[in-house]
């Protein structure tokens, strides 16, 4: 049981550092804004609960783990919410997707950001 | 590091953020330092207070810096000399972790000894911070109160000077709205653990009163000006911050009516130690309400004033 | 894995970091600090079970929080200038 | 439990000191000079916060079977600090608002420019004054 909460923990804690990294990356090298807020916001939501949880697998039952629980939801409910919010602020202030900004549609769903 | 940075950015915004930023890595720094409490009082105030303060202020001043006009070959010599200094100075430092440091040989092991039995506490900043140098931390509230007063009395809250509804995209954001709304009860809860848990654990009065104040400020800032101001009036915030200074003072001028010497809280029961237990507990009470109160306050004094009548 | 973990975060926190200080807007300042604070919130849960501090998880907790209560206020305040103040000299943009 | 050797973070200290110094000294911006002694405020924590740390010590909460601790005096005095700080600051900015609506400007040249264009615009009506007293 344990050898086999060992493996999953590690495992989440792995692939959430593999994302954590490519969100960064992404950060850093991504064209505009709003592929960057895809970039970072995306990956950091499913890494920062890929990270506690295996951090959660790790320590044993206690006032410590209800924490941890806390921060995971504290941390899923703030954080797409804030990139939504910034995204949404950032068109409102007037700056467009890359796409648009050459004045070039890029048809289908373009219109998903009002 | 950030700081340079900082210096070197002329739009005051990014300078700003970068600060949020620099402060959360302090607080960082002091976790590892061991300093539990300070680095939680650290991220509550530096990295949220202090941020939103600047935010407000540069909302009513001047966003952008004017290009600099001096020379500042004058200002770098300085410096140089002053760091010189300090670091001819800095050699001569015991080391860090230095068991033989100054700090460790006077006051410390008595504090570190007897403080848990005396108090009857096992966080010793707490029961450093309200009974052994409890006068400090009564003056230092009452300098909260004075800041909080001095702001009142250059800015004062307006009433009807809000800033204009509708011009910020967040004002109808709707997914913010609907998360912010279950967030809130949430970090009051957050708020009353780190003031009573202060006895146990990292926390006590300054950091659970800033972490109210916080949450009336996410309020305040997602629904529009002017809702927090519906729950709190600015009226009821004079009142609580003196009642918060009023409690600390209380307690002490209690124990001196008790034949005590002022703020020796062992008067306060039978029992010297859980009267000690007693008088922190209460004197943290007061703290915190006067930190929230003063806290929220300035934040409205800041946020009810128009830009540029 | 815990050490692989702590140190992919601080991998990104220095990513997040250079963007802050490149970041032609504000925005995208803002969304990489935002990032950063994020990336300690998780370097402090982690780190702090790793090294065994005490009650570290108060402290990250609190993190999360004044992270998204700072980034709200500058997404407020930055637009209230932006809709009521023309940039007096853009040339001093950074 | 630490992973920074002996004097560096002295060095720091003396760093970001020297940082907080340049900008409260050098730029004439009102607010960045706050933001500066904001920096300087900080340097002095992390100095009383290092001098407190003890190597090999835990932070100062009891546990039992634990016998070093740092030491929680400087944690004390800058937790109050912190706060103190941030009232103060909050002065300050107050401060800084009000100058800006007297003068339109954060500007320290600015406000000198204009102090010394009111003070002489004073001076001439003095003199006007007396000239028109004279005649």
């Amino acid at each position: 049981m344990t050898v086999i909460l060992e493996w999953l923990s590690g495992l989440c804690l792995l692939l959430g550092g593999v994302l954590c990294i490519s969100g960064g990356v992404g950060l850093l090298r991504m064209p505009d804004f709003f592929s960057r807020v895809h970039a970072s916001g995306v990956t950091e939501t499913l890494a920062a609960p890929l990270l506690l949880s295996g951090l959660l697998l790790q320590m044993e039952l206690s006032l410590d783990s209800v924490k941890v629980i806390m921060i995971l939801i504290l941390v899923l409910a703030t954080n797409p919410t804030a990139t939504h919010a910034m995204a949404k602020a950032t068109l409102h202030g007037g700056q467009r997707p890359l796409e648009f900004a050459n004045g070039k549609d890029i048809g289908g769903d373009g219109s998903s950001k009002p | 590091m950030i700081a340079v940075a900082a210096i070197l950015l002329s739009d005051l915004f990014a300078v700003v953020m970068l600060f949020g930023v620099y402060s959360l890595l302090t607080a960082a720094l002091f976790m590892d330092l061991d300093a539990v409490d300070v680095a939680f009082t650290e991220a509550a105030v530096g990295a949220g207070v202090t941020t939103v303060l600047m935010l407000s202020s540069l909302h009513l001043t001047k966003r952008w810096e004017a290009l600099p006009r001096r020379k500042p070959l004058l200002g770098l010599l300085v410096i140089g000399i002053t760091g010189a200094a300090l670091v001819y100075a800095v050699l001569d430092a015991p080391l860090l972790g230095d068991p033989t440091a100054p700090v460790h040989q006077h006051v410390t092991p008595r504090y570190l000894e007897q403080g848990a039995e005396e108090v009857g506490m096992p966080n010793l900043v707490t029961a450093v911070l309200a009974s052994y140098r409890g006068y400090d931390t009564f003056g230092e509230t009452v300098v909260i109160f004075t800041a909080g007063l001095a702001v009142l009395l250059l800015l004062g809250i307006h009433e009807d000077a809000r800033m204009r509804p509708g011009v910020s995209a967040i004002g109808d954001q709707v997914v913010l709205r609907s998360v912010v709304k279950p967030l809130l009860p949430l970090i009051l809860l957050f708020g009353l653990y780190v003031q009573f848990h202060g006895d146990f654990g990292a926390g006590g009065g300054f950091q659970a009163g800033v972490i109210f104040a916080t949450a009336f400020v996410l309020y305040d800032l997602v629904f529009g000006d002017g809702s927090a101001r519906a729950v709190v009036p600015p009226g009821w915030l004079h009142r609580l911050a003196a009642l918060g200074v009023l409690i600390y003072g209380g307690v002490g001028v209690y124990s001196l009516l008790a034949g005590k010497a002022f703020l020796d809280y062992s008067a306060l029961a039978a029992d010297p130690v859980h009267g000690q237990h007693l008088g922190v507990l209460l004197v943290e009470l007061g703290v915190g309400i006067a930190v929230f109160s003063v806290v929220l306050l300035i934040f409205y004094a800041f946020s009810g004033r128009s830009r540029r009548r | 894995m815990l050490t692989a973990a702590i140190v992919a975060i601080l991998i990104t926190m220095f990513l997040a970091l250079i963007r802050t200080f490149l970041g032609p807007t504000e925005y995208d300042r803002m969304l990489a600090a935002n990032s950063f604070g994020t990336k300690t919130v998780l370097l402090i849960a982690l780190g702090g079970h790793a090294l065994s501090w005490n009650s570290f998880l108060d402290v990250a907790l609190l993190y999360a929080l004044v992270n998204f209560v700072g980034t709200i206020a500058v997404m407020r305040f930055f637009e209230y200038s932006n809709a009521s103040e023309e940039r007096d000299d853009p040339g001093t943009a950074a | 439990m630490n992973f920074l050797p002996g004097i560096f973070n002295y060095l720091v200290v003396v760093v970001l000191m020297m940082a907080g110094f340049y900008v409260v000294i050098a730029q004439g911006n009102l607010i960045k000079k706050l933001v500066g002694l904001g920096l300087f405020q900080a340097s002095v924590f992390i100095l009383y916060i290092t001098m407190g740390n003890l190597s090999g010590g835990r932070a100062p909460i009891v546990v039992e079977g634990v016998t070093a601790y740092s030491s929680p005096l400087p944690h004390v005095l800058i937790l109050t600090a912190i706060v103190v700080g941030v009232a103060t600051t909050a002065v300050g900015l107050a401060l800084a608002v009000r100058i800006h609506e007297a003068y339109n400007s954060v500007e320290e040249d600015q406000i000198h420019a204009e102090d010394i264009a009111a003070d002489e615009a004073l001076m001439d009506a003095e003199t006007t004054d007396r000239e028109d007293g004279r005649r």
